[in-house]
């Protein structure tokens, strides 16, 4: 299975990969691309960007005096803009600062299940796709479903919390639901296929022979990861990343579900309760485009901190 | 001494996290098997009640019927739509490659919350009546990024000697098509589709904005939990990763079988 | 944008109604509340609304959809701007927010020939500012908002509001999202007559209160009706809640926990049935209206969710019931405790939105 | 659309083997791609029936020329014509043109059977599997149809690129260094198969390679391209005995390429000065007969004598000193370094004889016969090893 | 961990070339896999400073027993000792010993420089970069440092995967069929880089090919593997001239192998009855003197005459027919019918004779001193072309 692959490069055989690789994978003009390619992006164009071009016209609104909840009136009201940001930035950099977290700890937990999977059960193809089954079919039992199990096993009179505290692992009166902790474990737990899925694919055309040469050349186990196996498996990491990140620090459900009402408060929840509840659309909208603004920003940064033009 | 720590700490860990990825999964299985009442969060004893009539809570099953339609819907257009995007960015050249590029890529860039408010605006601004269908159109959306990428990766390792091999057995393009491309590129497209029908299956936020007063499983789920799920959708959500493992599990004996049967010819 | 949804409200209320299919269709669909209406768990079934569906073959789909005012009013109101069916035919909302579906033209006008039973609707509630004549709605139940306590985990009880911040119950503590009952019971412990004219400081005073506890860590979580699931696993130890819940799920789960008005008075709250704008079943649900406006029904309804029943004769039917209920103060409150019930006063427009966002914002939306 | 020979049951065909090939032939073809002429005016006939090898150096346009034939390459302009009817501007699937692609190109998603039928079910033809089973037999695969390619050996995977391409019985079968990925051993028995199945079948072949030996044991006629041209056609033979370039010198077998003057005119042959020596060369064999010339020599054509069994002082004798000499097995090579000309390489058959040794003094003679005289105006070097190396 | 001599700074020792590499030897090593053993019990040692070069047929073991020395495999039993220390256990990156991959396996993502530091720098010697760049100078790639592996050709990546490893001076450095993908002219230019870095440098190395002719230019000793055994070992020409067993007969060269029995004994030598031709074979080259035996002569080494040019009947003399011929440029090869005998292959270098045609009546004549005698009990085309073809 394929999933999420970003084309790596040949890793640059001698004469065989020149050859596949110049003349014969020219691209070709012709009407039978754009034939390919247009209803995919007229379906874009209709779903996507217009709506988003209708969200930014929402977030210039403005509420006319006497105006009824709900009800606006088209304007340029840049000011929702200063308003909003000024009541939520603290959301939204905790939203950046959690999702910075789970994605951290998806990596270091996708990572080996990624690097067991296709490197180290690399040939047991059963396995292999047997392990991979279990990385997405989580996504069939309802990520709101497997939330609320993991709000009921941390739960306070769960079957967690009370060893913690036995263990003096957790004061007498700690908890884990309620908690920053845990809807950081919570995004960590719903986006990890994310992370798993494209550094998979990554790592199953990693060519093991460079492992070899790595530890041929004096390189340890450990040090054949950092300097080898780590490096060229970048634009599998970034790919995984990204997926996680974007999502985390755009999702509300966790926050909801397992988070409190103090210090773990997403930007999500806020967009969301401002569309739902405040009814307060032009905040909502300019919310929303602030986080889009913000994640675009973050990931041209990033990408071109680590380059990578796989994904883009 | 190190060597063996090295040679194991990666299968540990890694078993760990597997084991981590699957608590829940336990836990809400073991729990389709309680004799719940209205609420299903403490142990009551051991029933298979629910899974005999797993559609007890009727809503649930209503609810599962609508985003298996949803999923299946959302999943062909996405892969039909998606696969042609990515056959024709990675074979063809366009003067806006660049854009069509941003394009695919900037919906995974976008929070859900955002893309599902602002398709709500749309639909809104349209008079769209929400239901099914805009929930479909919402889960193409989200999904035909997720086709692209995966296809693409697919369509770029594609030999396109091969094609040209075709031409030259007096395959004309659409035989050449239907006949080498699409087969070669079929395992990528399954991966696709499987990856777009759990993200359909699973997605709530976009749905919950897009979706009226139509019930999906995650949404029913969601509103359940906030007056006790019913012990009917924990059976419903194991059954459905037992059958989406069972599924997939099973073609891998299958071809395993197949491959190694032929290797033994 | 999203102005189309003002838009078509406006015009929302001019908008004819759908057409009526109650004929053809015989079905009503009903949001309510959870803990709401007669429940019997090993059938798992409604028996007023099955007696109902026996009585005029109409059958009813009832869905415990409603967690809170705000956010079932946020889950529709696109769609009844623009006159959208959602899928139900009764919605059941508090009062205030009653007085917003109703003003933006949410509502198909009843048909009062139709539920003649309305007349036995209280005197007191025959009338409201929000909806003169009940052209549009019928209160469904009234209550109280009070506080409520695990026995076992706090066996000396509360009493007052501010004895939820107790130090032993930090993290155990959870409170209404509904900003008027929890606003409301913050607001009468620290003096403010809720239904006089009170204004933006006596608001903040009582919204800092609830911020700092928030921000200690006092409050786990603040939430609608879901409050019930963390009583239940026993996340929250002590609450304020609605009062007829409690009885409720002591008798679903086994008499654990305890009701009270606290001492500085509590909220008096109606919710009410009315007809969506794009409901095809309006003849159908006039006609469970009707039903439940009898006595009877009513008593039995009362019986079992202890909420205040709207029904004149509803207290002489539950002599036939179950006497000892008639005498239960949650279903026939005494003059004192209503002494003690305040209605939170009506807002502007303006005020609705300035409190309900510093009330979002102060609990973390 | 595909020409009516195509459509005679290849299977009679096969029994027969004499359908025949049909000439094919480009006329002065050319093929610019945005930056770069690939194929430069190329002239080119290949009759019908005939084996014939494209050699050059990387880049020189050989596939670039296959591909415009197949029709996967539409030519900037120039035209293409088979058996006399234009196909220049008709498309790969149409043309009665097959191709074994470099690394084979076989459906790695079809059983073996399921490839060699392909192009026969394309064109509809009745009976294509019991076809293909022919064709399998043809290369004796006959009992791996049911296989997939991946599990195939390299040099059977040729064999079903083969077949797979033979079996639609094409006007002209086009290959495009198939060999080159195989080992030598594998390679030298592959070239045995091919130019069985191209003898026994009778189609025009046209087959590009790098191996000049390979070329030269199997095809009718080779043609030396270079830069998009090509320098000299002809009888293997003929081009390597009497090359015409110092490209084709140099690129066909190693030659030493001696610079000098003509110095004398004997009538039938020259004499050129080349650093004080005087070689005789025909002048039936030379390309200039005055000025400048490069007269050249193949290392097996000198004979190395010891100084004491030379023949006296004459023309074409050469006194050098070995630098350095390797054993291949079949035969030995000498370099000698000869002061005023440089350091010619020598082949002697291992036959037993006292090899010499670095620092020996050595005679070298040959037979004014083998000497070829070239333009004096060009690189020697051309073509010659490492020219087109990394 | 590391040897001592492996931190004697390089530069002094490329400087000075004189390091030297380290005896390296393998004592019944064998290893085996699931259900087979691809080594099997190899004796092998390789001197200091020794050009080594292992042959044999794809799936002999050559690659496996590079990967025990190197540490990537570990033997099943045996011992491997380098300079005598025993390093059977220890794990490849402790290893004084770096190979240069078939596939050169550089490293994408790093300029060609970091790469020939790597080494360097996982054992911190100091001054890596400066090291690393004068090993490119050595292979003459000091001017591509900064390019990424991807952007060099196929010779520079073998090139660059050459200094990777001599840059760290391994006492013995392997490598496995490094050329294995080249065109043949950039395969004999390589040849003569590596050579002339292993002489300069001084290192052991062991090469692995599958090309003899590779094998016998470059190596000092060669060593034959079939079968996951040794079958002879010595230098190139003694193997060539003197083969031990028909695998190596026909795996080094090509080999006429002659069927016969010992009809008499001349004291020096025996004279073998072949279907009733008399051939004699010196005694110190024959491995039986009795009894059946199979009489071996190379192609090169058989005179052909016609009959007319015959010496008088005598022993090593054969007359057969001619039926095929091939020209390869500098030789052409001659296939000859000989009745009783079979089919015989004779090289004649292009020295200007009259090539003979098929279907001519020749005579093949030799020198009893190039004939070779195995045992008659082999099969005769063991190691011959296609023996371990598809
Ligand atoms: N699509 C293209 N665009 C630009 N240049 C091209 C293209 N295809 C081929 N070329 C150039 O045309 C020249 C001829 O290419 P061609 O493939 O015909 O060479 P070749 O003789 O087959 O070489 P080789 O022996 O390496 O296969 C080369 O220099 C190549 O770089
Ligand atoms: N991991 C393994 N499991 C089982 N068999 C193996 C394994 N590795 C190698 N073999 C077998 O061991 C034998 C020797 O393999 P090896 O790679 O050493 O051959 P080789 O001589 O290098 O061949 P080649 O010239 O084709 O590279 C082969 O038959 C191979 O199939
Ligand atoms: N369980 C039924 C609770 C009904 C609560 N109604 C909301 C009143 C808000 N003031
Ligand atoms: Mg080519
Ligand atoms: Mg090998």
């Amino acid at each position: 299975m394929n999933v999420l692959a970003a084309p790596a490069k040949p890793a640059g055989g001698p004469g065989a990969a020149e050859k596949a690789g110049g003349k014969t994978l020219q691209r070709r003009r012709g009407r039978t691309g754009y034939l390919l390619i247009l209803p995919g992006f007229i379906f874009m164009l209709l779903f996507f960007v217009l709506p988003v071009f209708s969200l930014l016209a929402t977030s210039l609104y403005t509420k006319p005096p006497g105006a009824d909840i709900g009800q606006f009136a088209p304007a340029l009201e840049f000011g929702n803009y200063a308003v909003v940001l000024g009541s939520y930035w603290p959301e939204l950099l905790r939203s950046f600062a959690f999702a910075l977290v789970a994605t951290a700890a998806a990596l270091l937990i996708g990572y080996p299940m990624a690097y067991l999977v296709a490197v180290r059960l690399r040939g047991r193809k059963l396995l292999q796709g047997i392990l991979l089954v279990l990385i997405i079919a989580p996504f069939f039992t309802s990520f709101i479903l497997r939330t609320q199990a993991w709000k009921q096993i941390l739960a306070d009179e769960g079957p967690v919390v009370p060893v913690l505290r036995a263990l003096s692992l957790l004061p007498a009166d700690g908890r884990l639901t309620a908690t920053a902790f845990a809807v950081v474990c919570g995004l960590t737990y719903n986006f990890l296929p994310f992370m798993t899925l494209p550094i998979y694919a990554n790592l199953e055309r990693l060519d093991t022979r460079l492992i070899e040469a790595g530890s041929d050349l004096y390189a340890s186990g450990f040090t054949t990861f950092r300097t080898v196996t780590l490096p060229l498996s970048m634009p599998g990491v970034i790919a995984g990343t990204l997926l996680t990140f974007i999502p985390a620090s755009g999702d509300y459900v966790n926050a909801a579900l397992l988070g409190n009402n103090r210090d773990t408060t997403m930007i999500g929840q806020v967009i969301d309760s401002r569309f739902f509840r405040v009814v307060d659309y032009p905040g909502a909208a300019a919310l929303s485009f602030i986080l889009m603004l913000a994640i675009l920003v973050l990931v041209t940064a990033y990408v071109r901190r680590f380059g990578t033009k796989e994904l883009i | 001494m190190r060597k063996t720590i090295g040679r194991w700490l990666v299968p540990v860990f890694g078993g760990l996290a597997f084991i981590f990825l699957l608590v829940p999964i336990g836990y809400v299985f073991a729990f389709s098997f309680n004799d719940a009442g209205r609420t299903n969060l403490s142990w009551r004893g051991f029933t298979l009640e629910n899974w005999l009539n797993p559609c007890g809570a009727p809503a649930v099953c209503e609810a599962l019927g609508n985003s298996l339609q949803i999923g299946a819907a959302a999943t062909v257009m996405a892969t039909i739509l998606g696969t042609a995007i990515a056959i024709g960015l990675v074979r063809y050249r366009f003067r806006f490659n660049a854009t069509a590029n941003m394009l695919i890529f900037l919906p995974l860039a976008t929070p859900e919350v955002v893309l599902g408010a602002s398709l709500l605006a749309q639909f809104l601004n349209i008079g769209a009546e929400l239901g099914m269908g805009t929930i479909i159109i919402a889960h193409t959306m989200f999904c035909i990024s997720f086709v692209v990428v995966t296809v693409k990766a697919r369509v770029a390792s594609l030999d396109p000697k091969l094609e040209e091999a075709a031409a030259d057995l007096y395959a004309s393009p659409l035989q050449a098509f239907w006949r080498v491309t699409f087969p070669l590129l079929l395992p990528g497209i399954v991966a696709a589709a499987l990856l777009a029908f759990a993200m359909s299956f699973d997605d709530f936020i976009i749905t919950n904005f897009n979706s009226g007063n139509v019930d999906t499983f995650p949404k029913f789920i969601y509103v359940a939990a906030t007056r006790g799920i019913p012990a009917q959708a924990n059976v419903i959500g194991s059954a459905m990763f037992l059958i989406a493992l069972a599924i997939v599990i099973g073609g891998q004996v299958l071809s395993h079988r197949r491959s190694k049967l032929l290797a033994a010819r | 944008g999203t102005s189309g949804t003002g838009k078509a409200a406006q015009d929302g209320a001019t908008a004819a109604a759908a057409e009526d299919l109650s004929a053809q269709e015989k079905e009503v669909n009903w949001a309510n509340w959870t803990l709401y209406l007669d429940y019997d768990e090993k059938t798992g079934s409604y028996p007023s609304l099955e007696a109902f569906t026996k009585a005029t073959g109409i059958t009813a789909n009832y869905s415990e959809d409603i967690d809170g005012n705000d956010t079932y009013f946020g889950k529709v109101q696109a769609q009844l701007a623009a006159g959208q069916d959602i899928g139900q035919d009764i919605i059941t909302l508090t009062d205030w927010m009653a007085a917003r579906l109703i003003r933006l033209g949410y509502t198909q006008e009843l048909d009062h020939a139709n539920i003649p039973n309305a007349a036995n609707l209280l005197q007191n509630l025959q009338d409201v500012d929000f909806d003169p004549g009940r052209a549009h709605s019928l209160t469904w139940q009234s209550g109280f908002a009070g506080i409520a306590w695990n026995k076992e985990a706090v066996p000396g009880g509360l009493r007052r509001v501010s004895d939820l911040w107790k130090p032993e119950l930090k993290g155990r503590v959870e409170v209404l999202d509904e900003m008027r009952d929890t606003m409301g019971l913050l607001m009468l412990e620290d003096g403010v007559d809720i239904a006089g004219s009170w204004g933006a400081a006596e608001f903040d005073k009582s919204l800092e209160v609830l911020t700092r506890q928030i921000a200690d860590g006092q409050i786990r979580q603040v939430k609608g009706n879901s409050y019930k699931e963390d009583l239940i696993s026993g996340d929250a130890l002590a609450v304020i809640c609605w009062s007829g819940d409690i009885t409720q799920l002591n008798f679903e789960e086994g008499g654990k926990w305890e009701f009270a008005i606290p001492e500085s008075g509590c909220t008096l709250w109606s919710d009410n049935l009315m007809v969506p704008v794009g409901s095809p079943h309006k003849a159908n649900a006039e006609a469970l209206m009707n039903y439940y406006y009898d006595p009877v029904n009513a008593a039995t309804v009362a019986a079992y969710v202890n909420y205040i029943s709207p029904v004149q004769g509803a207290r002489e039917a539950m002599e036939k019931i179950d006497p000892s209920l008639v005498d239960n103060p949650l279903i026939f409150p005494s003059d004192e405790d209503l002494q003690r019930a305040h209605v939170f006063r009506t807002l502007s427009a303006d005020e609705e939105t300035d409190f309900s966002g510093r009330f979002q914002q102060a609990i973390g939306n | 659309m595909v020409q009516d020979q195509l459509t005679t049951p290849p299977g009679e065909a096969a029994a027969t083997g004499s359908t025949g090939g049909a000439d094919l032939s480009l006329v002065s073809v050319t093929k610019r791609f945005t930056d770069f002429t690939a194929v430069d005016g190329l002239d080119l006939t290949i009759p019908a029936g005939s084996f014939f090898a494209l050699l050059g150096p990387s880049g020189c346009g050989k596939t670039t020329t296959l591909r415009m034939v197949a029709g996967l390459e539409q030519p900037t302009s120039g035209k293409i014509t088979i058996g006399g009817r234009d196909i220049t501007g008709t498309s790969a699937h149409e043309r009665p043109v097959n191709t074994v692609f470099q690394n084979y190109a076989l459906f790695p998603h079809m059983s073996v059977l399921d490839n060699v039928a392909f192009g026969l079910k394309r064109r509809r033809v009745r009976g294509a599997e019991e076809q293909a089973k022919a064709a399998l037999e043809l290369v004796e695969l006959g009992h791996l149809a049911a296989r997939r390619p991946g599990q195939l050996s390299g040099g059977q995977q040729q064999r079903v690129a083969l077949a797979r391409a033979v079996v639609n019985r094409p006007a002209v079968l086009l290959l495009d260094e198939p060999l080159g990925a195989l080992d030598m051993k594998l390679r030298r028995q592959m070239q045995v198969e091919l130019k069985k199945i191209q003898t026994e079948v009778g189609l025009t072949f046209v087959h590009v390679t790098h191996d000049q030996e390979e070329a030269m044991t199997m095809a009718d006629t080779v043609a030396v391209m270079n830069g998009g041209k090509v320098e000299q056609m002809g009888a293997p033979r003929d081009l390597y005995e009497l090359p015409r370039t110092a490209f084709v010198a140099n690129f066909l077998g190693k030659s030493n390429l001696i610079a000098g003057t003509v110095a004398e005119d004997r009538g039938d042959a020259v004499v050129v000065d080349a650093g004080g020596h005087r070689l005789a060369v025909r002048k039936d064999r030379a390309a200039v007969h005055q000025g400048p010339v490069l007269v050249g020599i193949r290392p097996e054509k000198l004979t190395m004598l010891w100084p004491a069994d030379a023949p006296a002082p004459e023309a074409n004798l050469l006194h050098g000193r070995v630098l350095d000499t390797s054993f291949t097995g079949v035969s030995t090579e000498y370099l000698v370094q000869v002061p005023g000309v440089g350091t010619l390489g020598v082949f002697c058959q291992n036959h037993g004889q006292q090899p010499a040794r670095p620092g020996d003094d050595v005679v070298l003679a040959w037979d004014t016969g083998h000497a070829f005289g070239l333009g004096g105006d060009q690189d020697s070097t051309a073509g010659a090893a490492g020219e087109d190396g990394p």
